[in-house]
């Protein structure tokens, strides 16, 4: 086991490096679908949706930056304007439109709600913006990339991808977790996240608080996207496979858990790199079975709170 | 908006609960008349990642369509597309292929991009006895595992369109000693890595395989895997991803310097050279799964050829990628099967079986040269592949230093099967590759 | 007479809260033993780790000579130890005569995919045993649509249903309008000793107490305080100071 | 007459309708084998829905059923013996993967089903020698009850036999839904505690429910393997689990003929649809599904019974 790690040593802190950076885009998406279940309660398939229209919007208002003559620095923020735009606009529009008239509806109805709204973006997503790959690379390509000693080697990083989303992720975490507990505002989220019913019985207005949270999700949906689309091509059935893995941090986090959704993208998408490294083949399992794995030991999830049910 | 949609919506239930209605023995088995318009059912992939061909082969037929009807038609009689998502699953596939036929009472099917929908068409075509035509699916193992007395396959398929670059690659850059390879986890990326290794065993015996990776199918991140090639510096990799994965890996190794330290080989880069720009770098190899590129360096007709590449960007904005040419090679099969069925039939219009007779051993030309269908219906057809150059008149990497493979060279003889004929070859193959074409000006 | 449970030392605390601080507590066989004391006094927390739905931080719990204490909740009623609930856990989306048969099932056996439910046998059993509790009228209205005094009733039938041969009822009579609460409480009483049943009930009302109970156990802090015969209990002015005031105030 | 009657008769009238459609569209005999083994499977989706659980991976099953077949053809090439394999084989691992999840609710059930569904779809994806992977599995030509059938004879007994199925599996959720188990399983959704403090185990109850749902899926996977006789991982993707409860809210889980009624409507809509607007055919069927959620909550059946109800009353 010591000849192991002396001889895998490096190759491991490598795999722990890619896995933070995938992490953080894991932690972005997830964060926000855990966050609009925790006090809607609904399980929004649509959220999928969402990531890819950041993505796509994202890739949109760079290029038109890009185009309207900005410097390349500009791209940087064009992506947090793309994502709180389609955030402020899509948000309030699916919140006040749909989800408003289904929250005294069983679960089931809820989710198909949104499964229906997402078949149905998935096709407007294509009308607008067609089936050919989309890429928009200029944040990746600006901030270069920095060496990373292995053995006598080097390996070239993306300074983006190492670095920025990393920090976002983690300014993401501080900034909610801040958010939430100081806050006037975050308290009455966390407030309805944890007894709905005693929440709107001390006079919160519970509808108030959905269409905010909802807003909320949607633009770190949509930001998740918009970070993603410097390092990747965007084609339609990305918001698809988004949301599975999504769920699956969302049901080993805990419901509403903030902390928990990091732990778990971290767990993710650090196992995902190790695999990638030493069993390609288990890649694709990692996140079921660190779910299972997970549920098994702490069925409410890792930092899930055992709901008592009062009798 | 709405009341248009609502409309169409109506009459097209209406129509439908009107042939449901109608008895469809009425119009079974009439003697063969020349019909009011020639259908053709299109499979294809509509939604989902492989869209991204799918989308570009619909354009493709219904500009050729309409260039068909402006000349007449086939055989004087118009034709008219019906086009099916391949995207939702085998099960509604095989529906509307059956419905196609038995309903809509189509003449032709042009089955699939996808293998796995072939497979699931091409018996079920036999069985309805309907000339399927499979116009871009690339699995060698339908002719080989059965024999088909009404499918044809208008291109080349797996077998050739790996081994070329292989031998491509041995001939240009002959002193590589390590290669790992990154394919996405399906069919597809499966087998083209099982018939390159197989080759490659066969062709230069003691090439070490470093690493072997097939990340997830629809997978948007490949930091891991570039990590892992970066740090085991193979001479070449190897990658027969395509459409916005292939993209994606491109730009990813790209950023990273991965391309300073191995040589690519990219089978079906062609359908992403214009997408990833400067992105690429020269020096790299690139396939297109056949005989097509819009800078054919001999083609047979060159306006023939530039004027399908003229059409096609005025009407998509892009370049022709591989779909296109092979929707293409698609009609041309059908249009020369059809007239070499009439005159066969003495001028009458022919039946199906008359149709799918004319098809083994057909002539027929492709966008760039003249291809043959052999008697077990697989289409011989060139291979084209280059090394990626950057110019002053294109944005993007182009090819130079191009092989054009002649099929007999680097298919699979009929009856034979793929895997069996790779491990008979021997390293002098490499001797018979002809010399490689400078790209013009 | 004899100990048909025996609680020995039960400790269990919530955080900083005692709810359980060394419980000693003997139930005879056929008596009504009537539970009283101020809210948080731990009353409900006794009948929960009775019946299974909490485990003590110690002490033991003897059930007719074998010791119960911790097991689950499902093993705890198939030996014979049923409870109703302060608030009415009912099947909403049932009517009140299904409730009844389901918990008929639960006693004879639920494992039959081929006969309906509301087989003849059970229907006429759920029927006779709402008529008994006057919900006869009732019998085909779903559970959600009932009145909170109607639900309590619905409550404790299905826990009568099971045949307990001790039954522990967590304030049966809140809930129940004071103009029916005596008739409800005479019948209730009724159908308990003609089956013969051991009852444990939490009871705010002193007349219900000194009308039904046999014995009268007084709850505060966790720990039982005083334990006798009515008469004797709610005279005695420590707990009519101290657990009786305050019941009238709250 | 009562609804209980006015059902039978409809399930009756509509195996007669199906079976006018089949006989008068050749294409369409097709189609609605398939939606008929569908609407067997969101059977088995609607007694969990019963309990409040949704799973969303019980493509799971139906794509275990489809590679049962799939894989035991070869050697058992009869759809008589095909079938009850298939069915075998999906109750046991329904009863081994049952076990496990059984303990969860709601969003963890859902979840962890469609992680095994995911799980398993790796696997078809990963074992791609003895799957091929995407590309998939061919059935070959099957003898039924050791006759050798052309096509169109083959094609009818398969509708046959998937209409049979359908009919008796319909009959069975019946009587289950009436039977202590099946009331049991609502008790589930409302008041699952109460259950336990009446000695009752909501565990098995739900078990048992999660196995009959397994099997039935795994018989429409091995029905839908026998009529499309090419088998792919698609069967287990995510999405097909999502279609089966699409289709079980569509066609309304009040009673058993819903999920019939569902899916034959699901099938012919995605049929229109496609044939309207080939690229367009999801957002028409989220239209509809969101139509229905928004509009007629009980689904298609929801409105039949009452308007039945209303004639009745009148």
């Amino acid at each position: 086991m010591g000849n192991w790690f002396t001889e895998n040593g490096p190759l491991l802190g490598l795999a722990l490096l890619d896995g933070i950076a995938s992490a953080a885009l894991i932690f972005m998406v997830a964060v926000g679908l855990n966050l609009v279940f925790g006090v809607l309660r609904v399980l929004n398939v649509a959220h999928g949706s969402l990531f890819a229209i950041g993505a796509y919007a994202a890739a949109s208002v760079g290029f038109f930056a890009a185009s309207a003559g900005l410097p390349a620095w500009a791209s940087l923020p064009a992506l947090l304007f793309a994502a709180m735009l389609v955030g402020l606009v899509l948000g309030p529009l699916i919140e006040r439109l749909l989800l408003r008239r289904i929250y005294d509806e069983e679960p089931v109805l809820q989710l198909l709600v949104t499964f229906a709204l997402f078949m149905i973006l998935e096709d407007a997503q294509k009308l607008v913006w067609g089936v050919q790959p989309v890429s928009f690379s200029t944040p990746v390509s600006l901030m270069g990339t920095v060496d990373v000693p292995f053995g006598t080697d080097v390996i070239p990083y993306n300074t983006y991808q190492v670095i920025l989303l990393p920090a976002v992720a983690v300014v993401t975490l501080v900034g909610l977790a801040i958010f939430l507990r100081r806050t006037l505002t975050g308290r009455v989220i966390l407030a309805v996240t944890m007894d709905r019913e005693a929440a709107t019985a001390m006079g919160i207005d519970a509808r108030k608080v959905f269409l905010l949270t909802f807003t909320f999700g949607a633009m770190l949906a949509a930001l998740g996207g918009a970070l993603s689309t410097p390092t990747s091509s965007l084609v339609p059935g990305i918001g698809a496979s988004t949301i599975v893995l999504s769920f699956a941090v969302v049901a080993t986090a805990g419901l509403g858990q903030i902390e928990g959704a990091a732990l778990t993208a971290l767990m993710i998408g650090i196992g995902r790199s190790i695999a990638v490294t030493f069993y390609p083949e288990l890649e694709v399992v990692v996140p079921y079975i660190i779910m299972v794995a997970v549920l098994l030991v702490r069925p409410q999830g890792l930092f899930g709170v055992v709901e008592t049910r009062r009798v | 908006m709405p009341l248009p949609f609502q409309l169409t919506r109506r009459t097209a239930l209406a129509a439908g609960f009107g042939s449901v209605l109608l008895p469809a023995s009425l119009s079974a088995q009439a003697p063969v008349q020349r019909p009011s318009e020639l259908k053709i059912g299109v499979t294809t992939f509509l939604s989902g990642p492989a869209s991204v061909f799918g989308v570009p082969g619909r354009n493709a037929a219904e500009m050729l369509a309409e260039e068909i009807n402006r000349e007449g038609g086939i055989g004087g009689v118009p034709v008219r597309l019906f086009f099916v998502d391949e995207a939702p699953g085998i099960d509604h596939l095989v529906g509307e292929f059956r419905r196609l036929v038995q309903n809509e009472r189509v003449d032709v099917m042009f089955a699939s991009i996808s293998s796995g929908s072939c497979l699931a068409c091409t018996p079920l075509g036999e069985e309805l006895r309907k000339v399927t035509v499979l116009w871009d699916c690339g699995t060698q193992r339908i002719f080989e595992e059965r024999r088909y007395q009404y499918a044809f396959r208008t291109q080349a398929n797996a077998t050739p369109e790996i081994l070329a670059p292989l031998l491509y690659l041995m001939k240009t850059k002959p002193d590589f000693r390590t290669v790992a390879v990154l394919n996405q986890d399906y069919a597809w990326g499966r087998d083209s890595w099982e018939i390159w290794k197989t080759a490659m065993d066969a062709l230069k015996p003691g090439t070490r395989v470093v690493a072997e990776l097939f990340p997830r199918f629809g997978a948007t991140d490949f930091s891991a895997e570039v990590t892992r090639l970066l740090a085991l510096r193979p001479d070449v990799i190897l990658s027969t991803s395509w459409g916005g994965e292939l993209d994606t890996f491109i730009r990813q190794a790209a950023e990273r310097r991965l391309f300073e330290r191995s040589t690519f080989v990219l089978p079906l880069a062609e359908s992403s050279l214009e997408r990833v720009g400067r992105s690429l770098p020269a020096g790299h190899i690139v396939g297109s799964r056949g005989d097509h590129w819009h800078q054919h360096p001999r083609p047979a007709n060159p306006q023939a050829l530039q004027r399908f590449v003229e059409n096609y960007r005025r009407r998509a904005d892009a370049y022709p990628i591989y779909p296109t040419y092979h929707m293409a090679q698609a009609f041309s099969a059908l249009r020369a099967a059809h007239a070499k069925a009439m005159q066969a039939n003495g001028g009458n219009w022919p039946s199906d079986a008359q149709l799918a007779a004319a098809f083994p051993g057909l002539e027929f030309d492709s966008p760039t040269s003249r291809m043959r269908i052999r008697e077990d219906g697989q289409g011989l057809e060139p291979q084209l592949i280059g090394t990626t150059v950057h110019t002053d008149r294109f944005p993007f990497a182009v090819m130079d230093k191009m092989v054009i493979f002649p099929p007999d060279l680097v298919t699979t003889p009929a009856g034979q099967n793929s895997v069996a004929w790779l491990r008979t070859l021997t390293p002098d193959m490499v001797n018979r590759v002809p010399d490689p074409i400078s790209a013009a000006g | 007479m004899t100990a048909l449970l025996e609680a020995r030392g039960l400790r269990l605390a919530f955080g900083g809260v005692k709810a359980a601080d060394g419980i000693d507590l003997a139930v005879m066989r056929a008596e009504f033993l009537a539970i009283i004391g101020p809210n948080g006094a731990g009353k409900t927390t006794f009948i929960n780790m009775v019946t299974g739905y909490l485990r003590p931080q110690g002490g033991t719990i003897t059930y007719e000579g074998a010791e119960i204490t911790g097991r689950r909740p499902r093993e705890i009623v198939r030996r014979g130890i049923a409870r109703s609930f302060q608030l009415p856990q009912l099947f909403s989306e049932h009517t009140v005569e299904e409730n009844a048969a389901l918990a008929i099932a639960a006693r004879q056996g639920i494992w039959s995919p081929f006969v309906p439910l509301l087989r003849p046998a059970w229907r006429d059993e759920a029927r006779e045993l709402l008529d008994r509790f006057g919900l006869l009228p009732l019998a085909t209205r779903r559970a959600d649509a009932l009145n909170e005094g109607t639900r309590k009733l619905a409550d404790i039938a299905m826990a009568v249903a099971l045949k307990p041969r001790l039954l522990l009822m967590d304030e049966p009579t809140s809930g129940v309008s004071a103009s029916e609460k005596m008739a409800v409480v005479e019948t209730l009483a009724r159908v308990l000793r003609e089956a013969g049943v051991t009852a444990v009930f939490v009871e705010h009302d002193m007349d219900v107490v000194a009308r039904f109970a046999d014995r009268v156990a007084v709850w505060s802090q966790g720990r039982i305080v005083a334990l006798g015969p009515p008469a004797q209990i709610l005279a005695d002015p420590v707990v009519q100071r101290e657990v009786i005031g305050i019941e009238r105030h709250a | 007459m009562t609804l209980r009657r006015i059902e039978l008769l409809l399930a009756l009238l509509g195996a007669g309708a199906l079976v006018l459609a089949a006989m008068t569209t050749p294409w369409l005999k097709f189609v609605l084998t398939i939606a008929l083994a569908k609407g067997i499977a969101v059977l088995g989706i609607m007694l969990l829905l019963r309990a409040g659980q949704v799973s969303f991976g019980h493509a799971l099953y139906v794509a275990l059923g489809a590679y049962a077949v799939a894989f035991l053809a070869p050697v058992l090439p009869d759809a008589a013996l095909l079938l009850p394999a298939a069915a075998l084989t999906t109750a046991v691992v329904g009863t081994l993967i049952g076990l496990f999840v059984s303990r969860y609710r709601e969003i963890f059930f859902g979840m962890l089903n469609l992680a095994l569904s995911m799980v398993f779809y790796s696997m078809l994806e990963k074992f791609y020698h003895y799957t091929k992977g995407t590309d998939g599995i061919r059935v070959p030509p099957l003898t039924v009850a050791g006759l050798e059938l052309d096509r169109v004879t083959h094609e009818w007994t398969i509708f046959g036999i998937a209409l049979a199925l359908a009919l008796g599996f319909g009959a069975f959720a019946r009587v289950y839904l009436a039977s202590p188990m099946g009331q049991a399983l609502t008790a589930i959704k409302t008041r699952e505690t109460r259950l336990d403090f009446m000695g009752v185990s909501a565990r098995s109850v739900l078990l048992a429910a999660y196995v009959l749902s397994a099997t039935m899926a795994g018989c429409a996977g091995a029905l839908i393997a026998m009529a499309t006789r090419h088998v792919t991982p698609l069967l287990s993707y995510w999405t097909a689990s999502g279609e089966l409860v699409f289709i079980a809210i569509l066609g309304g889980a009040g009673g058993v003929l819903g999920p019939f009624l569902g899916a034959v409507t699901y099938e012919l809509v995605r049929v229109y649809a496609a044939a309207t607007v080939a690229d367009m055919w999801q957002m028409i069927l989220g239209a509809v599904l969101l139509l229905v959620i928004l509009f007629a909550r009980g689904g298609i059946w929801g409105l039949l019974a009452l308007r039945l109800q209303r004639r009745g009353a009148a």
